[in-house]
């Protein structure tokens, strides 16, 4: 095997852990631009990951066989945007409203969201009595890779780009969407205004308020997604929450590392899967295959202190990250 | 006239805690006409102009557009109404284009940029601004960020701008362009704010000026019937006779030698320019000055605290021989054997930890005493007591956090603790602003003790009434630069305002 | 605008001099959190189809009861307390510390280290102090990285020190499966000798004991010394901290050193008291737990005890839960979370005042 | 203000003691046996945990049914530290007369505790300590899954000699990929018996394997599948505890054999069988002999002919024609007692005839000769395994775990 077909074969393998990061970081990417940080991402990621499989579990026992894996995808992804947008709207309702810090309510979410998720993991297994899962015809439809196999076959990119599930090709829309939403509409430049300096668009005009709620719920709901893209995809619609741990802090790590830009959040997720799975395929002799797993994480805060060594602008977190806003403090 | 009128404020009060801004100001704006507002620092204009542009909302009172009744619960209330306010720092985002930022909270409208840049070309055509849309916030000089934010608020149709001290950061020429686009406006019929405490842009540039001191209203002037003097009279108030002790030492001698001090803001504004002067053992050196004219920067750069770009600042010894301060850190300074004593203008923001009680606040001077990793909390408590007695500090207690104390109090731990080591130089900001009239002169008697025990005090001060009666001389300010130094025993209150007051002309420079 | 004319229906007021909520309400509303978490924690209970009071009661009594429960609920309440207290001197500086977790590792490692080379030739109170040192060093280390850039560069520190969490964690999971493996492949470090391990106290490992002695430390070091007095100044005000003449970037790494020595320590009683070796999980969230305890308790080490208290017995008492009523022990973390959302949540209450449309406002 | 908090903390406490007193009065009313039973993960995992917890469920069932009256308590979502000796002190405190322990690393933590509770039953399973650590109330158990693995392989073997006889594959390119989790003697000897069932009817056969290091994490299980199958390895086996194998070969189109549990429903066009331990019947005895008075064997090898160790229905729809046939016949064989998985005349290592030093785990807890009589004596010392060899046809591709 040539090194360059390693590398191919590598990046493809990395897709599909790479899609739950994508979602997971796009999400918080889009939470993170209205100046909220929420550090609750693996919370809402498990709880993503197992509502995600609770919904259409639910419908394919009701229904029976005849149940359609099309609804059943639907209501995966609905499912679990719904429980993220709540777990978004609980993380704003405690720090815009009630102005709480957002660096202990984001952790105190990672507790609660694992929780909420080992719980009902737990509570539907008894329910069901074994374990919950999908039937094949479902498993199927959740991994489907769709794309015809004259594109796969193309050389180098094929594997990487057409043979991936159709959430993949779903955070990517979802990634570009985010992107010209941020840079090409009114409403994108406002979020952006609201999490860079809220004093100064509290001044034009802009409801903070409103912005952060949505922003957050609607990012927590897309990061909820990859959890469930995890469970449904890669665990094979199963509940395993062990395997689910990290996922949500390495979608922290990605925001960082994608310098909060939702297009490089597409291949930078793809570049972390791969980091986490390269020992597997490209074995540098001496170095450990442990450490390559703490890559992502040195990679990361290498950015991290080059962007803040270089003061590059417009590399920088959202000013106001992190930061509570009340208007009469000033 | 009265059609004229664009908006009006009926007795708006604002407090804020026990402080009251705003104390039943009456207001009348009219269009077609540029309105100053003046009044010193602290006088209430800012908040006042707050609650036009929905910063605030008031405790009470009415505010009428064109004779109806209207609240403004947010800027975009205010903006809803043709009320457009630039404030004295900018609202702007930095990673922001120039046109992103002027389009920001606009309702009803699809990102276009062409067109926005299309609109803002109109409007810098029709006032005679330059503006390239495509610019970074952050690759713009002061004055260029200005114009966004002119340019922002008329982009949004804004029949009535407020200005807040828009000419602080500007240079002449800056500042003549603008006055001629404010011009443009008022040919337009905008009604236009002008807050301001530069007699001579008030006087250049406005129709009305209306007058604001300690919060409360003062009263309403035809500019053309105006001049700098009367004007300055509204301003300060009348002179009071004040009747403060003031003995003379009877051997003064150099103590502080400030040779072309020059320091520099991180946005490149030069702050101090080429300030020199001497204080001297014995005597109380006021500094004079509208708020903002280098005064906490000159003490600052004294007490090593903001770099200086250039200069020399040397402290004469008992024995004659010199200190130079320029280039050491506070404790550098404090190392040498030079003792200075300073009471910010920010007390609980510099010079006292809010969150602590007076015993703590006690030990920001002394808490790295003696050895020992632990702090002495001894003397401090001693010094406490002392203070709390002596200057009849009202607190339940010792350990009571300083924040929660009034005004006065507060003042009365940070004096207290300043003179408590009886510095050679003691350095002082605003040290009776927000005070009654007894713990005002507990305050004048402080320094003078001070001063007969031969430090060099230096008093910044607002009060001109004080600065005359309490100081042995006066330094003035303006705009950075040393307008002048005069006698306080010799001088009248009127020339200090001029002094104060003066742009171009006779700037600068000892006189 | 056709509301013209009205002000809001509610506005905020910050509370300031004067308009302070008295000790007692503040007390009432902080309890009533309390308890109010505990009602809405009854919800998940009610849906795995148990009686919330008989639950929480077993929950109590499962963490309280017996002499051996205390002691388990005691170990999980030891480094929760022991991290919380590493926290709080950066909390109090305004220095979003969100490392124990790793700082707590990387102790946890270089005390190993030491465990694992020397256990051998060197007798237990030597090597238990030396071990002690090497993890009050290894945390430090690992601290003193992200203070050194946020003094230096303003890094962020919140992320930085989140990243150094995985980073320690990936190390042990290195040595783990690589130098220190016992038999290949196990992925397991032998147990210590008994030298390398700490000696029972009332049947726990004196951990306890440490970490009260660190109660009284921090206390101290926080309220008596010229260290714990800068810390203070700084998180108050950077401006008075330079005023009084303090070198702020200094202090911001010192105590960073501090805290990483605790968490260090920390890590070296958990390899050598609690545990008996070192594994990835040695620091087991605790770190990021501890976060909430240190700023619930308000920074102060006394509170921290209660806090730390409350969250092991609920830790600890769901786990006999599930073993009794079969309610998945994960309801602890519910439970916490609700606890920790409430807690946060009711100091708003405490700090803003809110003002309703129509009543005139006044002083109050 | 602070009274205040503890006097509600009293009194909550207190309340809730009375309610607790209420709950366990149900619970001791009658005079039952109690078992302790300490998990890692729990069912959901589909795998690993869920085998034990059948098998337990099962045996307990069975005891019930015979009249024993018996408390089981779980521990689940135990980890691997200072938690899993809490769990087991726990657990003897509530009065556990046996305490079960399902993974490798609790041993170190269920031995702490068993020094302190020496009148209670510690089992530790897939475990090799406990014979030699001198406590008389410790007990290790494993099965020869070898055997089942060998079984296992047969059917892996005779789909890949009928791809070979269909033309669709050449013989050289008989490659199957193998996830370990890590690379010590419970994989070294599952795989290796896997490889040589697969060889005893595919005689061109290789494998490649890859070490994991995770017993059960979906993705790199997933990636290390998927690597393998990029490297060319037309058949896939696994000794981890996720299906996320079987379904990166469903979706590369090629085939699978699972361990633990039945894969064919998670991947039904490549899952062949699975290999799995049945634990019923030692769960059974242990528990029936505990009871009854009578001593357990402090170290117990569970074997194919006594039906410990199986495979899973046969996926006939995929498998090769005569597969069912020839694994009966090995199955036969171990019930006989002729066949041997580690027969030193169908492997070398490095090219020459295995010996005791090139196989023998040098870390086992009992060391020995086990190389004698033409074969290597698998889990006779000790239940646990100790072949390591690395025979030839076995590829590593990264020898570390």
């Amino acid at each position: 095997m040539s090194f360059l077909n390693s590398v191919v074969l590598l990046f493809a393998a990395a897709g599909a852990y790479g899609t739950a990061l994508m979602f997971g970081t796009i999400g918080e990417i889009l939470t993170e631009k209205s100046g909220n940080l929420n550090l609750g991402v693996e919370g809402i990621m498990y709880m993503g990951g197992i509502f995600g499989l609770i919904a259409p579990n639910m419908y394919e026992m009701a229904v029976g066989d005849s149940a359609s894996p099309f609804v059943a995808i639907i209501l995966a992804i609905l499912a679990s945007f719904a429980v993220g947008a709540i777990a978004g709207a609980l993380f704003s309702f405690i720090t815009v409203t009630l102005r709480a810090n957002q660096n202990v309510t984001g952790l105190a979410m990672t507790t609660f969201g694992t929780g909420v998720a080992k719980f009902a993991g737990e509570l539907r297994r008894m329910q069901v009595g074994g374990y919950v899962t999908l039937s094949n015809k479902m498993k199927f439809a959740f991994d489907k890779h769709f794309m015809p196999d004259f594109l796969k076959k193309i050389p180098v990119i094929g594997k990487i780009l057409f043979d991936q599930s159709e959430f993949f090709y779903l955070a990517i829309i979802a990634a570009v969407l985010l992107h010209l939403f941020l840079t090409k509409t009114k409403t994108g430049l406002y979020l952006r205004s609201v999490g860079e300096s809220p004093v100064t668009a509290d001044a034009a005009g802009i409801n903070i308020t409103k912005y952060k709620y949505l922003a957050t719920m609607i990012g927590g709901g897309i990061s909820a997604i990859g959890g469930m893209v995890y469970t449904m995809t890669t665990a094979g619609c199963v509940w395993i929450e062990a395997s689910l741990a990290g996922t949500g802090w390495l979608a922290v790590a990605l925001v960082i590392f994608c310098t909060w830009r939702p297009i490089n959040g597409t291949w930078s997720s793809v570049l972390f899967g791969a980091l986490m799975i390269m020992y597997l395929r490209i074995i540098i002799k001496g170095f450990p295959i442990e450490l390559y797993k703490i890559l992502p994480y040195v990679v990361t805060i290498v950015v991290l202190v080059i962007t803040s060594m270089k003061n590059i602008k417009d590399k920088q977190p959202p000013a106001s990250l992190g930061l509570n806003y009340f208007r009469e403090d000033r | 006239m009265q059609t004229n009128c664009a908006i009006e404020l009926k007795n708006i009060r604002k407090t804020f805690g026990s402080v009251v801004a705003n104390d039943e100001i009456n207001l009348q704006i009219n269009k077609g006409e540029i309105l100053c507002l003046l009044g010193e620092n602290g006088s209430g204009k800012t908040t006042l102009m707050n609650m036009l542009s929905g910063i605030y909302q008031p405790d009470s009172g009415e505010i009428y557009k064109e004779g109806s009744l209207v609240s403004i619960r947010s800027p975009r209330d205010a903006y809803a109404l043709g009320i457009g306010m630039i404030h004295q720092h900018y609202h702007l985002v930095d990673v922001f284009t120039a046109a992103q930022n002027i389009i920001l909270g606009m309702d009803d409208q699809k990102l276009d940029l062409s067109a926005v840049n299309d609109k803002v070309k109109e409007i810098c055509d029709r006032y005679g601004f330059h503006v390239d849309p495509k610019k970074k916030v952050y690759d713009m000089s002061v004055s260029q960020k200005q114009t966004i934010e002119i340019v922002k608020v008329l982009y949004r149709g804004a029949e009535i701008l407020i200005l807040d001290e828009p000419t602080a950061v500007l240079t002449p020429q800056e500042t003549d362009k603008l006055f001629a686009v404010l011009r443009n406006m008022k040919k337009d019929n905008k009604a236009i704010v002008l807050i301001t405490h530069k007699l001579a842009e008030v006087l250049a540039v406005s129709d009305k000026v209306a007058i604001l001191r300690k919060g409360k209203y003062i009263g309403i002037v035809e500019t053309k019937d105006a001049t700098a003097q009367s004007l300055t009279d509204m301003m300060v108030g009348r002179a009071v006779k004040l009747n403060i002790n003031r003995p003379v030492y009877d051997n003064p001698h150099d103590k502080l030698v400030v040779n072309g001090l020059t320091v520099v803001d991180n946005e490149g504004v030069s702050r101090l320019d080429n300030v020199s002067f001497t204080a001297k053992a014995g005597e109380i050196l006021g500094v004079a000055g509208i708020a903002g004219s280098g005064q906490r920067e000159l003490l600052e750069s004294i007490t090593g605290l903001y770099p200086i770009k250039s200069g020399s600042i040397k402290f004469v010894n008992e024995d004659g021989s010199t200190n130079e301060l320029v280039g050491k850190t506070p404790m550098q300074i404090r190392q040498a054997g030079v003792g200075m004593g300073f009471v910010p203008e920010d007390r609980l923001g510099m010079g006292l930890v809010g969150s602590m009680g007076m015993t703590s606040n006690m030990m920001l001077r002394s808490w790295r005493n003696g050895r020992s990793i632990f702090f002495n909390k001894k003397s401090p408590e001693a010094l406490a007591n002392k203070v709390w007695k002596n200057l009849e500090v009202v607190t339940p207690s010792t350990d009571f956090p300083v924040r929660r104390m009034s005004g006065g109090n507060i003042q009365k731990v940070l004096v207290g603790r300043e003179i408590a080591s009886r510095p050679p130089v003691l350095l002082t900001a605003y040290a009776v602003r927000g005070l009654d009239i007894n713990t005002s002169y507990a305050i004048y008697n402080l320094l003078t003790d001070q001063k007969m025990s031969g430090s060099a005090v230096m008093y910044v001060g607002e009060e001109l009434d004080v600065l005359l009666e309490l100081c042995d001389r006066i330094l003035v300010l303006c705009g950075g630069k040393v307008s002048g130094i005069v006698d306080a025993r010799k001088t009248t209150k009127e020339e200090i305002g001029l002094l104060m007051t003066t742009v171009g002309g006779h700037e600068g420079g000892e006189q | 605008m056709s509301e013209a004319g009205k002000t809001p229906l509610i506005r905020l007021v910050k509370r300031v001099k004067g308009d302070m909520i008295s000790p007692r309400k503040i007390w009432a509303i902080r309890i009533g959190s309390i308890l109010f978490a505990f009602i809405l924690g009854m919800i998940p209970i009610l849906m795995a189809g148990s009686n919330p009071f008989q639950s929480y009661g077993i929950i109590i009594s499962g963490a309280l009861s017996k002499p051996g429960y205390i002691r388990q609920t005691v170990k999980r309440a030891v480094p929760l307390l022991g991290a919380a207290l590493a926290i709080a001197p950066c909390f109090k500086m305004r220095f979003w510390n969100i490392g124990a977790e790793g700082q707590i590792t990387m102790g946890a490692i270089f005390a190993s280290a030491i465990a694992i080379w020397f256990q051998d030739s060197i007798p237990a109170l030597p090597l238990l102090t030396l071990m002690m040192l090497a993890g009050i060093a290894g945390g430090a280390l690992w601290a003193f990285i992200p203070g050194f850039f946020k003094a230096k560069y303003n890094t962020n520190e919140t992320l930085f020190t989140l990243m150094m969490n995985y980073i320690a964690i990936g190390i042990v999971r290195w040595l783990q499966g690589g130098p220190w493996e016992g038999r290949p492949g196990t992925q397991i470090i032998p147990m210590f000798k008994d030298n390398a391990r700490l000696p029972n106290v009332f049947g726990i490992y004196c951990g306890w004991i440490i970490v009260l002695i660190l109660v009284v430390v921090v206390h101290i070091y926080m309220n008596f010394t010229k260290h714990g007095y800068e810390v203070a100044v700084i998180g108050d005000s950077i401006n008075t901290a330079r005023y009084a003449g303090m070198n702020v970037g200094w202090v911001m790494m010192r105590t960073m050193l501090f805290s990483g020595a605790i968490c260090g320590c920390v890590g070296w009683m958990l390899v050598s008291g609690a545990n008996g070796t070192l594994n990835a999980d040695v620091a087991g969230g605790v770190g990021f737990t501890a976060i909430t305890v240190a700023w619930l308790s308000q920074l102060n080490s006394f509170a921290m005890i209660i806090i730390a208290g409350i969250l092991a017995i609920i830790g600890k008492g769901s786990t006999t839960l599930q073993t009794k009523l079969n309610v998945p022990a994960s309801v602890a973390d519910i439970v916490s979370g609700i606890l920790l959302f409430c807690m946060l949540g009711c100091e708003f209450f405490i700090n803003y005042r809110m003002v309703f449309r129509g009543k005139k406002e006044g002083k109050v | 203000m602070k009274k205040l908090t503890v006097v509600l903390l009293i009194a909550l406490l207190a309340l809730s003691a009375v309610f607790a007193q209420g709950g366990s009065e149900t619970a001791s009313k009658s005079k039952a046996t109690k078992i302790g039973f300490v998990v890692i993960n729990d069912e959901s995992d589909q795998g690993y945990t869920w085998n034990f917890v059948n098998g337990m469920e099962a045996a307990v069932k069975q005891l019930r049914a015979e009249g024993y009256s018996i408390d089981l308590l779980y521990k689940k979502n135990t980890t691997e530290s200072a938690i899993c000796k809490d769990n087991n002190i726990e657990l003897a405190e509530e009065g556990c007369e046996i305490i079960f322990n399902n993974s490798y690393g609790f041993e170190p933590y269920m031995l702490e505790a068993a020094k302190e509770y020496p009148n209670t039953k510690f089992v530790g399973m897939t475990n090799c300590g406990s014979q030699v650590d001198g406590n008389p109330n410790t007990y290790n158990a494993f099965a020869a899954i070898y055997e089942a693995r060998y079984v296992a392989g047969i059917a892996a073997g005779m789909k890949l000699q009928q791809e070979i006889n269909e033309g669709k594959i050449k013989a050289s390119e008989a490659v199957m990929g193998y996830v370990g989790a890590f690379s010590f003697a419970e994989v070294i000897s599952g795989m290796s018996g896997f490889y040589l069932g697969a060889k005893s009817v595919c005689p061109s056969v290789t494998m490649k394997v890859y070490f994991v290091g995770t017993w059960g994490d979906a993705t790199l299980e997933e990636a290390a599948a998927n690597a393998l199958i990029d490297a060319g390895c037309k058949l896939i086996s696994q000794h981890s505890d996720t299906t996320s194998p079987a379904l990166a070969a469903q979706k590369a189109g090629i085939f699978h054999v699972g361990y633990n549990t039945d894969m064919t429903k998670v991947a039904p066009n490549a899952s062949l069988l699975s290999s799995r331990i049945d634990w019923t019947r030692y769960f059974y005895t242990f528990i029936k002999n505990h009871i009854d008075g009578k001593e357990n064997k402090s170290d117990w090898t569970g074997t194919y002919a006594e039906g410990d160790v199986k495979v899973t229905d046969l996926n006939t729809a995929i498998a090769a024609p005569g597969t069912q046939e020839a694994m009966d016949k090995a199955i036969k064989a171990f019930h006989d007692g002729t066949l041997k998985v580690f027969d030193l005349s169908t492997f070398t290592i490095e090219g020459k005839k295995g010996t005791n030093e090139t196989m023998y785990d040098s870390f086992a807890a009992v060391q020995g000769n086990a190389t004698y009589d033409g074969f290597f004596h698998e889990s006779e010392l000790q239940s646990a395994p100790y072949f390591v060899g690395k025979i030839d046809g076995i590829e590593w591709l990264n020898a570390a775990y």
